[in-house]
């Protein structure tokens, strides 16, 4: 049995495999064709937040939606249909990456417009706690949503009503290629913003999963106990292009200064929390290892599955767009 | 069978829908208000009190996401806008997330029942961001059903079959008919969508409309009778889905179509009706298709413009003359809509 | 001559004395068709802030424009005349109360979308910037509109662009029938937010007149020192309903209790002007009686013109749609 | 004359009129990016700098109330949006502020004009948010205009147009478009709002299209060429105003319709070419008019769903067939538009 850190760290690593493996399938082959954000980098946010969730609790995300697919249990192979179009996928290849959904693990939905699923997280956890319920509705976005009006609204609804909603705000310093100091001003902070609102709010080290884990336990009880609403500003960095398998600094593109990028690469948020359990278990890394080759041969698994699943019937276009009328 | 208001029959839906289903609440700025937005929401408040008729912060765009939200999460909520033109700023919500939830998340994992009532029609000068009718706006899109209701028996079935349906559906309601009366089945049973229904026979013209146009229409039908043109009025009551049948069956009837809505002509109702008609039986028609609708110009203010600008009857009766070869000649004038106005705006 | 202060506390006289003439005839005749919202109770805001612009500065408002329009010199037959739907209105008959727009003076226009006219200030204070001008926008909005996201999105995009942005919240604790309370969570303030989006704010009493002309005398000189955007959160009251001239406090419509609104009544910005310049000015009671005198005369004689100005010519529907074709 | 891909035209009309015009900037999310908007902004991004190309945060909504607000001061913006659908979170300033903004202050203080580019079109599994074409719910709207070039030249003169004029305008171009080359004049002349183009000229077919749907259209017409179909291609350019004299001088002459579009029938802009016809023309129509555009559901993800939903030639090929009396039978299959596809996105 792995002990809880343990569990954090061979999450990441899963969810790091994966990506990895995916990123390489996708440049090469050219079948998943659907638009793709990976995480790669930032998997301590995903994993930290996710673990201290339970099944009923639910999650939404923006467009940057595999790592906390999976650190919420979403199933694998669901997924990777799903990005390889096919009728097995968890959206039956009508949504792709960016709208991946697993209601037994509690993944409630992914939306690629920024910022949609801030407010929808917030009624959800208004309907939970409506029905009396200790659940919470946790929403992962990133730094550039939080400059649309509705993330504003929806801090505001959610401290009114008081609903049991976390908020996790993703902050790697860039929305697409456009850094955070181009569009918002120096000085205050998001989690500024999110107090200012009525939000409870701090800030963590995105890329300490520990840290993160302990912040989302304490955000989460709050919520729970019928607090209000808690956000989590939670720094950390991509180390891929915005959108598809590349990486990107150094390349010309040239957005983000590649000392930047080597930095944050420099705190990867494994060999961090690797570097912390070192202390107790000079195994880890030999574990860690392990791990790779394990969750090689899911993703590979994954990944044959996928193709081999047939892709959806066309003579189904229609299907699921309104709710079929009994005749 | 009893006789009630538009607004007391969308009243008496919200109430027995609510009762019947725990998880119907209602949403909206100042829904709990002692007005209960035109009394539509008033015994609502009264029978459920401040947790299922649920003020809001003027958020529309967050409003309708949690609402969304709280679909998913197994509720069933009754949103309220005064004013459909503050629909825009919850556009993204409801087009770009509800209309398409189900569907692209494969069709089988539920919809979001999103019911969301907007209030249209010119009022007393409200001009041009407070008398917008954006019904064909909501309707181009799929995945929504978009309905109309014209008469009060029309107005609670359809909202009944909105609060039971697994669908989004935008409902607007013309301001102008929450004092109309009509008979209304005391039961909560829902009226299909995309099912018209002929408002009134007659064999000459088909006037194709929605919401206050079906009236407005009847009105002119009344005074053509005097000229001896028989109109046959068509309310089409949901948008999406349309009921191409109905206006199909008529048109082959009549052979002349007049289409008349309070919204623009470009890309709106009356294009989508005559399109229906030329896509299926261009054939039957023995003149042009008339399109009653507003002139290219936003709502002006000052009544005499608003008087000029805004469709009613009286446009209908010259459409069907000219479509039947007749010279509009004099016409008895027809009631100012605002007199004797003393609010609410 | 009048002093500066003497000043203000004549521009609230002439606006009180305006909007209560207006009120009463619009209650009477039913000839005004236009959602009229009056400011009556809340002329220290526009009067305050107004005086401290330049005729160069710009001034929006949102739905409550009267007071504003007028502070800031627009026409009053002009005003007067729109609200009869008249084609020698400022708007031509073709906006209402909702509408009004007086460039000469430096009233750049109203609407009535909540919110709406927030950016679009923005916009204009970076437009003067941009062209090196020492001018300001300002604009005007309620406590409700804050919960728009277009505020948040606002705030922010000044910040970042330090556009010359005065933003002033008239805080009169009610969005139509809604309190504030119901809207927004207690603890934070307005002036909170805007501070934590980078946007420099106070508080001040908005029924205190020489206060907020202060307060906004500083805030205009920020702007226009570059020094980027400012808001004023003024703490104020209508004391008449949301929309039209009645009084609907006390009259079972009970959205406001009597105690309440009668203590803002006590506050009236125009007595407490007056009892500060009493200090000074002993005779300053009669003066006030002249104006009102004075004012009632003005806007009588308003009235009387915009009722025999012409209706816009029918045929002209359309005109100012588009931009005229030259053929 | 000189050839210039899509983007180029788009390119070239922008920096000449920046560099005639001091007042006109960009604004959009990421419009400095190195990439620049598929090639369109990064000349003006190199010429003008950051102070007239500026990278916005993501606020729909405030970024064109902005707009609206420097127009008002005396500039000329122009907004870009990556995807038309983000649009919807704009729809309230450029619907209800912009659109209307000169005729509610009297028609004699000077228009907003804010001109917005929208991309829309398909891509690599883009879905259900980044797909769509929301031509149709702009150009229901009076006070704005909405073209939809297909040319590089088209392009380049329609933009031209909107960066003189005093009039909103939204231009819709659809992604595919941006390497499509054509001729295209050096000087920076508008070309006028509301005057379409005979694409192809053809005695037998008419078929109306807009932006990408023209070029499908003529790929269409190529392949019933050889089976003795003349397809007439009218390429309207602008949705509002709309050239309802092109449309039905050219079905008065066949006497058969096909409309093509890349959004929805329902309140579409193919219901609006249909009902121009039923409007003007219906005894000219020797056949039912077909319109030709997006089933009823969200966009899908899988390919060959892709593949189905999105119009194309193909359809086309068939429904002018089916007009003409013709059974399909076998055509040649069409290039997949996405094959070989390297990004962006
Ligand atoms: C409303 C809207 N505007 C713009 C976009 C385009 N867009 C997609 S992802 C993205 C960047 C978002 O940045 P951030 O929220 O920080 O998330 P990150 O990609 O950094 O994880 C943008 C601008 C969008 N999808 N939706
Ligand atoms: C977007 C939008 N939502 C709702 C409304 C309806 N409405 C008009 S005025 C108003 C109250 C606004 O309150 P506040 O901003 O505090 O201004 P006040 O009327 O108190 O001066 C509301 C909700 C509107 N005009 N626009
Ligand atoms: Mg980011
Ligand atoms: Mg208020």
């Amino acid at each position: 049995m792995t002990s809880g850190r343990t569990r954090l760290l061979r999450d990441m690593v899963r969810i790091r495999v994966v990506e990895e493996t995916l990123a390489d399938h996708y440049r090469d082959e050219q079948e998943m064709r659907t638009p793709t954000h990976f995480s790669i980098g930032q998997e301590a946010t995903a994993v930290g937040v996710c673990a201290a969730t339970d099944t009923r609790d639910w999650v939404y995300t923006a467009h940057r939606s595999h790592a906390p697919y999976l650190a919420k249990g979403g199933d694998l192979k669901a997924m990777v249909a799903e990005l390889y179009g096919k009728q097995a996928g968890c959206s039956h290849g009508r949504g792709g990456s960016i709208h991946l959904i697993d209601r037994a693990a509690g993944f409630a939905g992914s939306a690629a417009i920024l910022g949609e699923m801030i407010p929808v997280a917030v009624g959800t956890a208004w309907a939970f706690a409506r029905g009396g319920e200790a659940r919470a509705a946790v929403t992962f976005f990133g730094d550039g949503a939080t400059e649309e009006g509705v993330f504003a609204e929806s801090l505001n609804l959610a401290a009114v009503r008081r609903a049991p909603v976390l908020f996790v705000c993703e902050n790697n310093l860039y929305s697409i290629s456009s850094p955070i100091g181009a569009r918002q001003p120096a000085g205050p902070t998001i989690r500024d913003r999110a107090e200012a609102a009525g939000v409870t709010a701090v800030q963590v080290d995105g890329n300490d999963v520990f840290a993160v884990h302990e912040a989302a336990r304490t955000a989460l009880r709050h919520c729970r106990e019928g607090s209000g609403p808690y956000l989590l500003e939670l720094a950390t960095y991509r180390w891929r292009e915005h959108v598809g398998p590349g990486f990107d600094h150094g390349d010309g593109q040239g957005y983000r200064p590649a000392a930047e990028t080597e930095a944050w690469i420099a705190r990867c948020p494994i060999v961090r929390a690797a570097d912390v359990l070192r202390e107790q278990d000079p195994g880890i890394d030999r574990t860690v290892a392990e791990w790779r080759a394990l969750f090689g041969d899911e993703i590979r698994g994954a990944i044959a599955y996928a193709k081999e699943q047939p892709f959806p019937d066309v003579a189904a276009l229609l299907d699921g767009a309104y709710q079929p009328v009994p005749r | 069978m009893r006789t009630l208001t538009y607004w007391q029959a969308i009243s008496e839906a919200t109430v027995q829908c609510m009762a019947a289903d725990e998880s119907i609440f209602i949403a909206g700025e100042g829904v709990d208000d002692i007005k209960g937005t035109f009394g539509t929401t008033k015994e609502a408040f009264a029978r459920f009190g401040p947790n299922r008729v649920i003020d809001v912060p003027n958020s529309e765009n967050a409003t309708a996401g949690f609402a969304v939200g709280a679909a998913a999460g197994g509720m069933r909520p009754l949103l309220i806008h005064t004013r459909a033109d503050f629909m825009f700023l919850a556009l993204d919500p409801l087009v770009n997330l509800a209309a398409k939830w189900r569907y692209m998340y494969g069709g089988d994992k539920g919809g979001v029942p999103v019911v969301t009532r907007g209030v249209v029609g010119r009022g007393w000068g409200q001009g041009a961001t407070h008398s917008q009718s954006p019904h064909a706006t909501f309707a181009h899109y799929a995945g929504l059903h978009v309905a109309a209701p014209a008469s009060p028996a029309d107005a609670k079935g359809l909202l009944v079959q909105a609060l039971t349906g697994d669908t989004p559906v935008v409902l607007v309601e013309n301001r102008n008919l929450y004092p109309l009366t009509g008979e209304v089945p005391a039961e909560a049973s829902g009226i299909p969508f995309g099912v018209g229904r002929i408002a009134r026979r007659g064999g000459d013209v088909t006037v194709v409309a929605t919401s206050l146009m079906v009236h407005e229409a009847e009105r002119a039908a009344g005074q053509l009778a005097e000229r001896g043109i028989s109109v046959e009025v068509v309310d089409v009551r949901s948008l999406r889905p349309l009921d191409d049948r109905i206006i199909c069956e008529s048109v082959a009837k009549t052979g002349r179509l007049v289409v008349a809505d309070t919204s623009w002509a470009r890309y709106g109702f009356s294009a989508e009706v005559a399109a229906v008609v030329a896509e299926n039986i261009p054939e039957a028609l023995t003149a042009p298709v008339r399109r009653l609708a507003l002139p290219d110009s936003p709502a002006p203010v000052s009544w005499p413009l608003e008087e000029a600008f805004h469709p009613g009857a009286g446009g209908i009766v010259e459409a069907c003359l000219r479509l039947c070869g007749q010279a509009p000649g004099e016409l008895p004038a027809l009631a100012d809509v605002a007199a004797g106005f003393q609010g609410p705006y």
